[in-house]
């Protein structure tokens, strides 16, 4: 019988998955199985993915879920169609809140790319000799997203060890997640602190880091009054590091799509095919990509 | 002793009066006209009445007791039921829904379709109105739904009837079963409000007369006895007309449109006429004969299934009316609310949309122009408004009747022009006025072809007179060949006499 | 084409036909999709919808339009497992919840009906505010539910088909009766096709408004509790762009915007359109991307069929 | 109130009147509002949904509907980027963009105004399949800009205003002439008000509907331009839910979605408030969650005062 397995993401337009499923696909064309792969943006729609997977006769499958705390949901589903469950990127939790340990997962903590994304503009900051008082910072915030919270609350708690005074750090929501948003949410932030002239940025993703970076520019702070550190590493961050010049865009926490997409691909696959069960937690951790370096960081995470 | 009291009724509208310090009593079981010109404030007193409008100072009171209504359903549970002058119809419903709307013979919310349909269907026997009650109303003909409304008058079991021109769109068939059930209506005790612009049917069924002037009571008649047409035209207009139609002879050039055996959907039979340069044709029919049809093939406005049309012996090929106004072929529709007015626009727009692009310069407004122009019209047609701005939905139902006629008269280049039921709701004074300007136009060459279904108007102002029945056309009678009862036996589709009708 | 064919073709249940013949089709096509399990899979993807097609159909024959629906799902699930957590019994839990949307749906109702204020723009409004009370009483988060119980609302079955789609069988049936037979379905047709009549003629129309408001707040409380269930949780982002796929649904479904004019057999077909569309591109593992292209030529298909059909038929 | 008072605010202009009297509360209360740096800010933060407002409001105007907006912008701004780094001409980039949004506009037109395919389902075919080419031709990814000059379109200014503005107040007079002095705006709204009658007056109903489109394609192609020097890429991601937006300032604006109504200074009236209230919520830092819910109210108030102003008025 054929091997077929789902992979299932929460944000199928976006880049990132796109690059999970592409190095997914490289797995499934080496061992020989069928990957079916499905775009679910919220809960109901997941529970119809995992059904339609049942239905096609798939044996197990990877998610990606649109939220953690339909892990009990997605666990039950998963057992009434006899599918093996494997989770990326963001891992399940109970209705207590905490993980549920028995679901395989491959990942990194959204925390823990948050304060890789601190640190470096921390760095950034002592290279260029800012000093934390004379600086502001832009939190391009989404607060829909728990994943979004918890990215930039960890960036906030390195800057604050390293001494960044918390009235000093300002709120800009942006109503959807798209640079447009972010950069007129960042505008006003800029604009209702003209006397200060040092920023930096973190956000969600490089698309409100980018927007945070425009909003500067427009305001006229030249690049080198800007820090902003994205998080992803995928083209529109490459893009802004092949520009002629600088930008106040200064590096991108990237993470391996390749490990997260190949590797859990092929787990369940032996799992699958040759009942070979996976660990049950691997922790896969980001890597800073500056402009001079990002070529050298993505060939070392094996992509390209 | 009247039973129906209006008191001191006063109604203002921004920039309008329409009805100051009116007062006057109907009756039990009489038949009270309602009449004035365009504008006077008629409706409104209706509307008042209905208590879909609310007066400003005054009382109505019936049998005594004042009536103060919040809401149309108010009226209807005090016994007063009105029928609008514009068809009040949801087209998606059939006639037996539409009858029922508002009070469904139901049980815990359940409609009981069987009660309702025998319900209505007896009540329109007794009525003597024969039309299929589980048509959807978007089927009937302009004249059919006409007739379904004013079966609305025998759905309750009323105190108060009033009508405002209820025969605007009828012809003298549907007329008659109308006033056969009004003067039963009469009989049953109840009190009747007649609003009519057509004299004659005032004077056939009324009993008494108010005569209404700018929104004021111009006069009062208790009963008609020794009241002449010619004083209630004076009351109304302020003046004397002698002759409303006012014929004057013209010579007819050469042909100008030919109609050769054209067809479509709803005309199947293949119709053919002639209109000559100077002529002013009438097509006279009873409801359903198929001229609006007919016309609006000529028009472009239904799509042709066969036959030619041309214009000074050149085909017109269009088959849109945007094709056939620069052709030289305008129209103005019988159904003013759902084909002429643009509601939410202004007179002045109503009146230049299609006129405008001769004036327009690279698609941009003349301004000047099109102000001089709806003025103009305002002003030859006596439109009765306090600006060119005014939307046309605030206008008079007569108003808006003129604004209408104003649009296709300003049109420049047209060579043949085609009313249909052109003076429908329009009060006599304006009517001759009306007439006047066919006259000049067609002095000036146009080809005029009016549709009506108004015995006396076609044979008032028309050269020839063409007769359909049932979608074909039958007889075509010369000016000297014009007699009443030729022409409705051309247009009766059975073989009944024509006398019991022309009476 | 004989007699016969043209006759139920071209009849009021002629889309209904259509429907069956693309089905049948997809069913010779698609792998996979004609089977029990895919079929109950199919049918619980489309109760969300479905359910709140049904009163969503009102509010579109009455010529309303409701944009807050999606948020009142969201906020009603919210509600549901909150109010079950705190209270402790899950049958208060769902009433909370049902509530809920019944207020919503009121205040959308008098709002619109009473102040006069477009349809529109109340309901983008209430969209917004519902939204957000979700997201503050959860900050954000979704909320876990307490007692195992209320999967079953969603997990347990009758005569082997899940409670859910009962639930939507049962609501289309009323709704369809509703429409047809009682006067609150013929006073909503009769305000869609012509207000002014219908008002003049004595039909309550802002009472009228209101209810079906009001009633749409309620059956998007159901879908909200069902969803919930599902989902084993409450979620303040579930449901986002819901409107425009029930909206979408009804329309595709022969809803007339400009109003007046709705079958409940007609919604049905939309809603199944949508979820066989979806569902068979899954099927076929189209990528993603080209499944917005595609979804976008099956909607224009089926208003274009529909469309030659009722133009066949000499209506316009 | 003094008669003069009285006429201002009940007044042809009397929305406006509103919103300057509230312009000038917020100038007050919300510090930092009204420095030049903001209103800059603030202007460009609605260049987008302002300059698409302005063909969607002939759109409404016309009784109809373009849901495709967004997927329009984001794919002409696609196609200038990738045009422009193609061709290495940005001229021909931006050419190429234009056309694009023209030709999706056109067939939307032509579709809906020659097949008599309901507007709303046609746009939505339209937003999936624009979207989807918009993925499909940049595999999902933003798309870098070759020539930092592209960047100029935005970044430069004239008289110390950033281009884009200037862009946006030429469409504002552009639009507002053709609505009111022009055959084609005056056309546009006696289709709305009705259309049977427009048709039988002789307007060329179908030409002036895909007329319509055909704008609002190339309207979104400029939009879509600026937005992608703005951002410096083009992203198949951007400006989803515009449509919402911009339909939403029409309506705040007056624009009747019956048809036959509509203003320029009211859609700039509703564009601004939208705007005013997004940079003033951020300025006085309103965490985000409960921005939901002032921005719902802040739509229901500017509807309810209008509706007061033009209700005391006697219209209806
Ligand atoms: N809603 C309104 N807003 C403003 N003016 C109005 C409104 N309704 C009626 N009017 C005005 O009130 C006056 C009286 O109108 P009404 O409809 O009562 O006339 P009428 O006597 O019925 O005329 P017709 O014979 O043409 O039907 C007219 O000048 C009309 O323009
Ligand atoms: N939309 C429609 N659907 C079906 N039948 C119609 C429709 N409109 C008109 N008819 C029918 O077509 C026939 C011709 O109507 P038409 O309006 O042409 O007659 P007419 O001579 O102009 O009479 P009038 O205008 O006085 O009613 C009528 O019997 C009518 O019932
Ligand atoms: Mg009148
Ligand atoms: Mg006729």
């Amino acid at each position: 019988q054929d091997t077929k397995i789902g992979f299932i993401v929460k944000q199928p337009e976006e880049p990132w998955f796109q690059d999970e499923w592409k190095f997914a696909d490289q797995a499934a064309k080496e061992k020989g199985f069928t990957l079916v792969k499905i775009g679910a943006e919220d809960g109901e729609k997941l529970m119809s993915a995992i059904d339609n997977l049942g239905a096609q006769g798939a044996q197990g499958f990877i998610v990606c879920t649109p939220d953690v705390k339909l892990g009990p949901g997605i666990v039950a589903k998963a057992a009434a169609n006899n599918l093996k469950l494997m989770t990326v990127d963001d891992r399940l939790v109970g209705a207590d809140g905490k993980a549920l340990e028995d679901v395989p997962h491959m990942g990194i903590s959204a925390t823990k790319i948050g304060e890789a994304v601190g640190q470096a503009i921390v760095d950034e900051m002592k290279a260029r000799g800012w000093k934390a008082d004379e600086v502001g910072a832009i939190r391009v915030s989404y607060d829909q997203l728990p994943t979004a919270v918890d990215r930039v609350e960890g960036a906030i708690s390195v800057l604050k060890a390293n001494g960044f005074k918390a009235e000093n750090i300002f709120d800009a929501p942006q109503a959807k997640t798209d640079t447009e948003a972010a950069l007129n949410a960042a505008t006003v932030v800029l604009n209702a602190h003209a006397d200060i002239k040092k920023w930096v940025s973190f956000g969600l993703n490089d698309e409100a880091v980018l927007g945070a970076v425009r909003a500067s520019e427009s305001v006229g702070i030249p690049a080198d009054g800007m820090i902003g550190v994205g998080i992803g590493g995928a083209d529109s961050a490459i893009n802004e590091f092949k520009k002629p010049a600088a930008t106040g865009f200064v590096g991108t926490v990237i993470i391996s799509p390749k490990r997260h997409g190949y590797e859990t691909a092929l787990n369940m696959y032996d799992w699958v095919a040759n009942n070979k069960e996976p660990e049950k937690l691997i922790l896969t951790s980001g890597a800073l990509a500056k402009r001079d370096d990002y070529q050298k960081v993505r060939q070392g995470l094996g992509i390209q | 002793m009247s039973f129906l009291d209006f008191s001191r009724i006063t109604k203002t509208y921004p920039g309008v009066k329409a009805l100051s310090d009116v007062s006057f009593g109907v009756a039990r079981g009489a038949v009270h006209g309602l009449m004035g010109e365009n504008g006077a404030g008629k409706s409104t007193l209706i509307k008042i009445l209905s208590g879909d409008q609310h007066a400003d100072a005054g009382e109505i009171r019936i049998d005594g007791k004042v009536q103060a209504y919040s809401s149309t359903r108010d009226a209807f549970d005090n016994g007063v039921i009105v029928i609008h002058q514009e068809l009040q119809l949801v087209p998606e419903l059939t006639v037996a829904e539409n009858l029922s709307l508002g009070r469904f013979p139901a049980s815990a919310g359940i409609i009981a379709g069987r009660r309702m349909l025998d319900e209505v269907g007896a009540k329109l026997k007794s009525a003597g109105i024969d039309i299929d009650i589980s048509r959807k109303v978007k089927t009937l003909s302009i004249g059919e739904r006409q007739m379904v409304e004013i079966a609305k008058a025998v759905m309750l079991d009323a105190r108060v009837i009033a009508l405002d021109e209820p025969t605007s769109s009828l012809s003298s068939r549907e007329s008659e079963i109308l006033f056969a059930l009004i003067d039963r209506l009469r009989a049953e005790g109840k009190v009747i409000i007649y609003v009519s612009h057509r004299l004659d049917e005032v004077f056939r069924l009324c009993d008494s007369l108010t005569v209404l002037r700018d929104g004021k009571l111009a006069a009062h008649h208790t009963s008609l006895e020794g009241v002449t047409r010619d004083q209630v035209v004076a009351e109304m207009v302020g003046r004397e007309i002698s002759d409303i139609w006012g014929f004057r002879p013209r010579k007819s050039g050469d042909v100008r449109l030919k109609v050769d055996a054209v067809s479509g959907a709803k005309l199947k039979t293949p119709a053919s006429f002639e209109a000559r340069a100077g002529e002013i044709v009438g097509f006279f029919g009873l409801i359903g004969a198929g001229r609006s049809e007919l016309m609006r093939l000529v028009f472009g406005a239904d799509p042709r299934s066969g036959g030619a049309i041309s214009v000074d012996g050149k085909v017109v090929h269009a088959t849109d009316p945007h094709g056939a106004i620069r052709a030289g072929i305008v129209l103005c529709s019988e159904d003013r609310k759902h084909d002429g007015i643009i509601q939410g626009r202004s007179i002045e727009e109503n009146i230049n949309i299609s006129s405008r692009r001769h004036h327009a310069r690279f698609g941009v407004l003349n301004r000047a122009n099109e102000i001089a122009t709806a003025e103009t019209f305002i002003k030859k047609l006596k439109v009765r408004t306090p600006s060119r701005k005014q939307d046309i939905i605030n206008l008079s139902g007569g108003n808006q009747q003129k604004v209408i006629l104003g649009r296709w008269l300003s049109e420049q280049g047209v060579r043949v022009l085609i009313v249909d039921e052109p003076t429908r709701g329009i009060d006599v004074g304006a009517k001759s006025e009306i007439y006047e300007l066919l006259y000049q136009l067609a002095e000036d060459g146009m080809a005029i072809i009016v549709v009506s279904s108004e015995l006396p108007e076609v044979m008032g102002i028309c050269d020839r007179i063409l007769v359909m029945c049932g979608g074909r056309i039958g007889a075509e009678l010369t000016r000297d060949q014009f007699a009443e009862k030729t022409i409705l036996a051309a247009a009766l589709p059975d073989t009944k006499t024509p006398d019991a009708i022309a009476s | 084409m004989t007699d016969q064919l043209k006759k139920l073709l071209l009849g009021e249940q002629g889309l209904v036909v259509i429907f069956i013949v693309a089905f049948a089709l997809v069913s010779l096509l698609v792998p996979n999709f004609l089977t029990d399990r895919n079929m109950l899979g199919l049918l619980q993807s489309v109760v969300t919808v479905g359910i709140v097609a049904c009163t969503m159909m009102f509010c579109l024959a009455a010529r309303d339009f409701d944009l807050s629906v999606g948020s009142i799902v969201a906020f009603a699930g919210m509600v549901a497992v909150m109010a079950s957590n705190y209270i402790g019994s899950i049958l208060l839990g769902l009433v909370a919840a049902i509530a809920c949307g019944a207020f919503v749906g009121f205040i959308n109702g008098v709002v619109i009906a009473k102040f006069r204020i477009n349809a529109l723009i109340t309901t983008l409004a209430t969209m917004q505010i519902v939204r957000g009370l979700a997201l503050i009483a959860s900050d954000g988060r979704a909320v876990g539910i307490n007692s195992p119980d209320f999967y079953q609302l969603a997990l347990s079955k009758f005569l082997g088909i899940p409670t859910p789609i009962w639930v939507l069988a049962v609501l289309f049936g009323i709704f369809g009766f509703v429409l047809n037979r009682t006067v609150f379905g013929k006073n909503t047709l009769a305000i869609g096709g012509n207000p002014e009549a219908s008002r003049l003629a004595g039909v309550n129309v802002d009472r009228t408004r209101i209810w079906i408001f009001a009633l749409q707040g309620v059956v998007c409380g159901i879908a909200g509790i069902l969803l919930a269930s599902r989902i084993t949780s409450g979620q303040p982002n579930a449901a986002v762009g819901l409107e425009l796929s029930v909206i979408s649904a009804c329309v595709l479904g022969g809803v007339s915007l400009a109003g007046g004019r709705a079958t409940m057999s007609g919604v049905i077909v939309g809603v199944l359109i949508m979820g066989i569309a979806e569902n068979a591109m899954n099927l076929l593992n189209i990528p993603a991307f080209y499944q917005y292209i595609v979804r976008g030529v099956i909607l224009l298909l089926a208003v274009l069929l529909d469309n030659l059909r009722s133009s066949a038929l000499g209506r316009r």
